[in-house]
């Protein structure tokens, strides 16, 4: 189970849930399970990136999980260009 | 990490591409010339806001020499977007900035372009493009583009905002977003001290030598060469593809040496039109801008007002902040304003805060990065506030920043927690530096500052060639901006244990070199530093199954050792080969080795930094002077340690010039009245002390020799440094950039 | 426009070309010579990129007629080398890592030149002033003004 | 249009000659000021006359009385020449301020005045040590004090048809001495946003005998103060009598806001500077 934690932002989209723990394989199945269970996530997951144990990751969709990943999502910056 | 035995990473050999640069052999973006070569010139517009209502170009296609003109109508504005890392480009508006359509949006934004046969008669041409304008009100600050009456650039403009807002009519806000965490009012209750203040930075520019400059070439089956001084071949290679509708694999995009960056080299300004003219006349075409046309139609970086209020504990442990952060992003939507919010308090840990940042159009130029793209204007007003803190409760600058400093584990603003990072080893070292113990002379203010930038990861690729005389080349498609060649040649010896001056580092054309992301983020040496690495061990794997195939034995009875592969069970017969005897045999061991290797790495690990200065200010003129500066980072771990001290160096001396004059001045009608180095003052060498660095190594666990990205958070901590410095000068807090001596000598005589 | 027709010494070589009458010398050595060794930042002699020795002085070549340099001595980044050996001032820039880019690298190795020429033993101080008129973005400037005072102890050790 | 000429007469008469004929012609000595209008579009002469090639103008001939230096002999050859450098320390600063080591090596102070930018650096120290411009024409020679020669930003006495020749410094009398300095905010490469330069005679006791104190970039030309000079006559250059000086040539400034700096901040500094430099002048006059 991945521990997916939301930033007080996104709180206002999952009931005011800062934290929830989730089975997915990977970051594709992550996200596509939160936005079924948190609709009002959708818009903002798609201009978010994803950390998984503290490694921003731009392109992460396909990035496996373990039952021990910490998942945040970051805002996306330009690293070094915008 | 298990510390680790370098070789050749961590010393000092001279860089491969030096000779051909101090005998004036390398090529740079304006020195090539083809022959049949026709000149393209740019018409620029003459107002800051105005509608365009005709072009007329009859005039001027009647100069001789001329050969053809290009207006808007010539191209259509493609609606594409050009996912680039984390940033996906709007080429929409890149299309627009290259060419105005219904509105030009700046003074200095190009109208038409046209091409002849000299630059002189193209000058002469593009002086005749008559062109009609409906002038408008020119916005020129976010606090008029933010008014209720402001006059709207972008009709469509809808605000782009994290968390999610219900659109409310015309704006010039193209985005905002939010960071929060805790409680800030109960935050700011527990304070026994609580400074706000407002900072404003002015427009700057990165300043970088070398003009935009392009050549650009059809060949009859249709395929395009293009030359040009660019940070990333490959992005000039898509963006110009996507903009003009043109298939991709139809363009090989030849990087020239670059005469520096510093992020301004990202975007597209004159490929594209190069391109257009050189297929209507069927001939090679070369574009240069002008220094002028460099500042005022390149992308400098934002013009900021950033508002800070922070509380803390009469102990110094700060327990609330709220920001608002206003960055103008120029014509089109894009300030670095979300970067600026996320590493403001990125270097403390603040249990309560919230902090929004603004995207406000303006008509000046769009920006372009530029060195830790937003973070140093964020970093002005965290590291100001923390200085008066300290200041007010006659508490220590570095044992404050130190009670706050982030640790491992502890979580950043923007969400995930820390691994491995270097801030406390950061402020440790300015504690021990000479510089920090030494007294404060008389008359001087000292000031210190920090600063925090991500750096980047992103694809990278590489490849190396073992040549049959045991040296190798390395390909990347790279731009060397400040030694990067050198650090990836370094990087190939470490891993086969050749000298470093036996292996080639070459960077590559469009065609030749596998994908690989822009020089910037800080992660040439990260990123495609890992690809170079990764492409060495495939050469190492490869030369133990040359060895294996000698010695009649399964691979795994061999092993590497340091530049060479030795036997599991040595014998008399079988004893190491060295990369160089293993090399001699290529051809009758299967023939050539080329390592490959392509990577899309996390984010490096963060960089801190923290800047030491000196100032000298003479209360009757205003007039300062830099007398002493140290600037300590954590590297990570230095590949070639006199190219990261210089990357430390220079982004220190840039930060002083921003911090001291650099500034775009306009007038009232939105027209930049120092668009040369005369005016627009960057600091000269008899400007500055020598600047003493002091660099830290905390291994970042994601790269295999714990290197960070150096080229960006140098210029974070200057402004802070410098404006905390004039502080203790004179007594007086400084809250608005350029710190010029007029500004301060009215600060002085004002008293307050 | 007529073109002139000018005859000088470039590097030590007699070399003849045809220029406008307002040709800068720089677009006469880049464009005419085909030595593009030096560059340009600003063509307004601000930014010493283009730095020539010219008569035994250092110029912006930007604000030089190319008509000027009629019967002139010029020395260029090209002709600071001998045959295959670097100058000292090369060398030291190398060594030093005294350039990132290098777009500025052979203005500061010029002038650099027509200071040692001129004051064998600089103080670091007079390097900077002297310098003033070079711009370098990448550097700050530290190994750069090392790089000279370290080439001119080398160069007088050598004499000695 | 593009310029279409190129000249290098070799004598005055010949110079002369050309620009009577040619009107549009513009004079090219160091080009330092003029390239870089020409370049920016902003004169666009039909014809340039090098006048470099033109004894007169590039020699520097000392005698008893003073010094000539020929219009367009380069910053950096004044720096060096001996008798400037001993009767004229002032002036040698203000040269060796005239932009970079590469404009020092071009930029005239003929051009200096010629370009008659209120900011010149060397017109201040000119002024204060009575240096007089002569100009050539068809009618023979005039001598116009560098006060007047120019008469509005980029405008001089200079009537169609005439050439600056030269300049001439008297030699000073003894226990006299010049200093100046202008207020830039870098070290170097900047255009005055204002200075100041002060020549003060001394007598054997240390009192001020005579002064002449001129202030740049603070007005349309650079001005002759004679109320800062009146300051400082008759004292020893005490701190008050600095102090009024200071204040008399605030006074007379009557500044521009531009991109350089703001009239106030000019106004204030000049004064700054004239008591800083007029210090500097008495110290060395004291030193003879």
């Amino acid at each position: 189970m991945a521990i997916v934690h939301f930033s007080s932002t996104l709180t206002r989209h999952t009931g005011g849930l800062h934290q929830i723990t989730m089975d997915a394989p990977r970051v594709h199945e992550l996200l596509e399970a939160l936005v079924a269970r948190f609709p009002g996530l959708a818009y903002e997951l798609e201009h978010l990136a994803v950390a998984i144990d503290g490694e921003v990751r731009p392109d992460a969709a396909y990035e496996a999980l373990t039952s021990q990943s910490e998942i945040y999502f970051v805002p996306k910056i330009a690293g070094g260009f915008n | 990490m298990s510390e680790r035995i370098f070789t050749a990473v961590g010393t000092r050999p001279v860089r491969h591409d030096g000779v051909d640069k101090v005998t004036g052999r390398a090529n740079y973006g304006a020195d090539l010339s083809l022959p049949g070569m026709l000149h393209g010139v740019v018409v620029r517009s003459p107002h800051a806001h105005a509608r365009i209502r005709s072009i007329d170009t009859q005039a001027a296609a009647a100069v001789p020499g001329v050969k053809g003109i290009l207006t808007g109508k010539d191209f259509a504005l493609t609606n594409a977007k050009l996912g680039l890392g984390e940033g996906a480009m709007d080429l929409k508006d890149m299309s627009d900035n290259l060419l105005a359509r219904e509105k030009a949006l700046y003074h200095g934004h190009a109208v038409a372009a046209v091409v002849a046969t000299s630059v002189t008669a193209a000058q002469e041409a593009a002086r005749l493009v008559q062109v009609d304008y409906d002038v408008l009100e020119p916005v020129l600050s976010v606090d008029r583009a933010m008014e209720a009456d402001a006059p709207i650039l972008h009709e469509s403009m809808v605000t782009q905002a994290h968390p999610a807002v219900e659109p409310a009519g015309s704006t010039n806000v193209a985005g905002r977003m939010e960071l929060k965490r805790g409680d800030i009012e109960a935050g700011f209750k527990e304070a026994d001290i609580i400074v706000e203040r407002v900072f404003r930075t002015p427009t700057s520019h990165q300043g970088y030598i070398e003009p935009h400059a392009c050549v650009v070439r059809v060949n009859e089956d249709g395929r395009i060469n293009i030359w040009t001084t660019t940070q990333g071949p490959f992005l000039v290679r898509d963006a110009t593809a996507a903009i003009l509708g043109l298939d991709a694999a139809n363009l090989k995009v030849t990087p020239s040496e670059i005469g520096g960056g510093f992020g301004g080299k990202i975007p597209v300004y004159l490929e594209p039109l190069a391109v257009l003219l050189a297929r209507m006349t069927q001939r090679p075409v070369k574009m240069v801008m002008t220094r002028d046309e460099v500042f005022r139609a390149s992308g400098p970086t934002s013009a900021t007002k950033v508002r800070l209020k922070m509380g803390a504990r009469k102990d110094g442990t700060i327990v609330a902040a709220s920001a608002s952060l206003y960055y103008e992003a120029g014509a089109y939507r894009g300030s670095p304003s979300g970067a600026g919010a996320m590493c403001m308090l990125a270097p403390y840990s603040v249990p309560n805060f919230f902090i929004e940042a603004y995207d406000v159009v303006v008509n000046k130029p769009k920006v372009a990065a530029y060195r830790a793209p937003g973070s140093p204007m964020a970093a002005l007003a965290t590291e100001s506030v923390i200085d008066e803190i300290a200041q007010t409760l006659g508490l220590d600058q570095i044992e404050m920043r130190l009670q706050n400093a982030v640790k491992e584990g502890d979580r950043a603003p923007y969400g995930p927690p820390y691994g491995p990072i270097g801030f406390r080893q950061v402020l440790e070292a300015v504690r021990n530096s000479a510089h920090w113990k030494s007294p404060v002379a008389p008359g001087i203010g000292r000031g210190l500052a920090c600063g925090f930038w991500f750096n980047a990861g992103m694809s990278s690729s590489a490849t190396v060639t073992l040549g049959s005389d045991g040296s190798a080349a390395v390909v990347t498609g790279n731009p060397d901006i400040g030694g990067t060649r050198v650090a990836q040649a370094q990087m190939v010896a470490e891993e086969l244990g050749i000298p470093v001056e036996r292996v080639r580092p070459i960077v590559a054309d469009t065609d030749t070199a596998g994908f690989t992301e822009i020089t910037a983020g800080s992660r040439t040496c990260y990123a495609t530093g890992m690809a170079v690495i990764d492409a060495s061990r495939d050469v190492r794997e490869q030369l133990r199954g040359r060895a294996a195939k000698i010695w009649g034995v399964p691979l795994d009875e061999t092993r590497w050792e340091h530049g060479s592969v030795a036997p599991v069970n040595p014998s008399a017969e079988r004893t190491a080969l060295t990369v160089s005897e293993l090399a001699s045999k290529l051809a009758k061991t299967g023939g050539p080795i080329i390592g490959h290797a392509a990577v899309n790495p996390p984010m490096a690990g963060p960089a801190f930094a923290a800047h030491i200065c000196d100032l000298e200010v003479d209360r009757e003129t205003g007039r300062s002077r830099v007398v002493r500066y140290t600037a300590i980072q954590d590297a990570g771990k230095a590949v070639h340690p006199s190219y990261v001290e210089g990357q430390m160096q220079g982004g220190a001396s840039q930060g002083i010039g921003w911090a001291l004059n650099e500034e775009y001045i306009y007038s009232a009608n939105g027209v930049m009245e120092n668009a040369g180095f005369l005016d627009y003052r960057m600091p000269v060498a008899s400007d500055l002390p020598m600047i003493d660095t002091i660099i830290v190594e905390v291994p970042h666990p994601a790269h295999p020799y714990g290197v960070r990205g150096v080229g960006e958070v140098p210029i974070v901590p200057p402004l802070g440094a410098v404006a905390n410095a004039m502080s203790h000068a004179t007594g007086l807090r400084f809250t608005e950039l350029p710190l010029s001596p007029p500004r301060v000598l009215e600060r002085i005589t004002q008293g307050s | 426009m007529s073109k002139l027709h000018i005859e000088t010494l470039v590097n030590g070589e007699p070399v003849e070309f045809l220029c406008a009458p307002d040709e800068t010398l720089l677009s006469a050595l880049r464009n005419g010579l085909g030595l593009t060794g030096t560059k340009e930042g600003c063509g307004t002699g601000d930014c010493g990129a283009c730095s020539v020795i010219m008569n035994d002085r250092l110029v912006a070549s930007c604000l030089v007629l190319a008509a000027e340099a009629q019967g002139a001595s010029v020395t260029t980044v090209e002709g600071i080398a001998q045959g295959e050996a670097l100058h000292p001032l090369q060398q030291a820039f190398l060594d030093e890592a005294a350039l990132q880019c290098g777009i500025c690298t052979p203005g500061f190795i010029v002038a650099s030149k027509a200071l040692l020429d001129m004051h064998p033993d600089p103080s670091e101080q007079q390097v900077r002033y002297w310098l003033a008129g070079n711009l370098c973005r990448c550097t700050g400037y530290d190994k750069i003004v090392r790089a000279v005072l370290g080439a001119a102890a080398k160069m007088r050790s050598a004499q000695a | 249009m593009h310029t279409q000429r190129f000249v290098a007469p070799l004598t005055v008469v010949e110079a002369l000659r050309f620009i009577e004929t040619e009107p549009g012609a513009a004079i090219l000595a160091g080009g330092t000021d003029l390239l870089v209008q020409y370049q920016g579009g902003i004169r666009r002469p039909t014809a340039f006359v090098d006048v470099k090639r033109i004894p007169e103008l590039m020699r520097i001939a000392a005698d008893a009385d003073g010094v000539t230096i020929g219009a367009g002999v380069p910053a950096a050859d004044i720096a060096a020449h001996p008798a400037v450098r001993t009767w004229w320390p002032g002036l040698v600063e203000a040269v060796c301020l005239i932009g970079s080591t590469q404009i020092q090596s071009r930029g005239s102070l003929g051009g200096n005045l010629c370009n008659a930018s209120p900011a010149a650096d060397s017109t201040c120290s000119l002024i204060v040590n009575k240096a007089v411009a002569i100009v050539a024409g068809s009618n023979g020679e005039r001598q116009v004090p560098v006060e007047h020669f120019a008469t509005a930003p980029g405008k001089t006495l200079l009537q169609p048809g005439e050439l600056l020749v030269a300049i001439r410094l008297p030699k000073p009398v003894a226990h006299t001495a010049d200093a100046y300095q202008r207020l830039i905010p870098r070290s170097e490469m900047d255009i005055a946003v204002a200075s100041a330069a002060v020549s003060v005679t001394l007598d054997a006791s240390g009192v001020c005998t005579s002064a002449r104190v001129a202030i740049g970039a603070v007005a349309p030309t650079a001005l002759l103060v004679p109320d800062a000079a009146d300051a400082l006559v008759g004292s020893v250059l005490g701190a008050a009598a600095l102090s009024t000086a200071a204040a008399a040539a605030s006074a007379a400034a009557r500044p521009i806001d531009d991109k350089r700096g703001p009239a106030a901040y000019r106004r204030t500094v000049v004064g700054v500077l004239t008591k800083r430099v007029a210090a500097i002048a008495a110290a060395r006059a004291k030193e003879q």
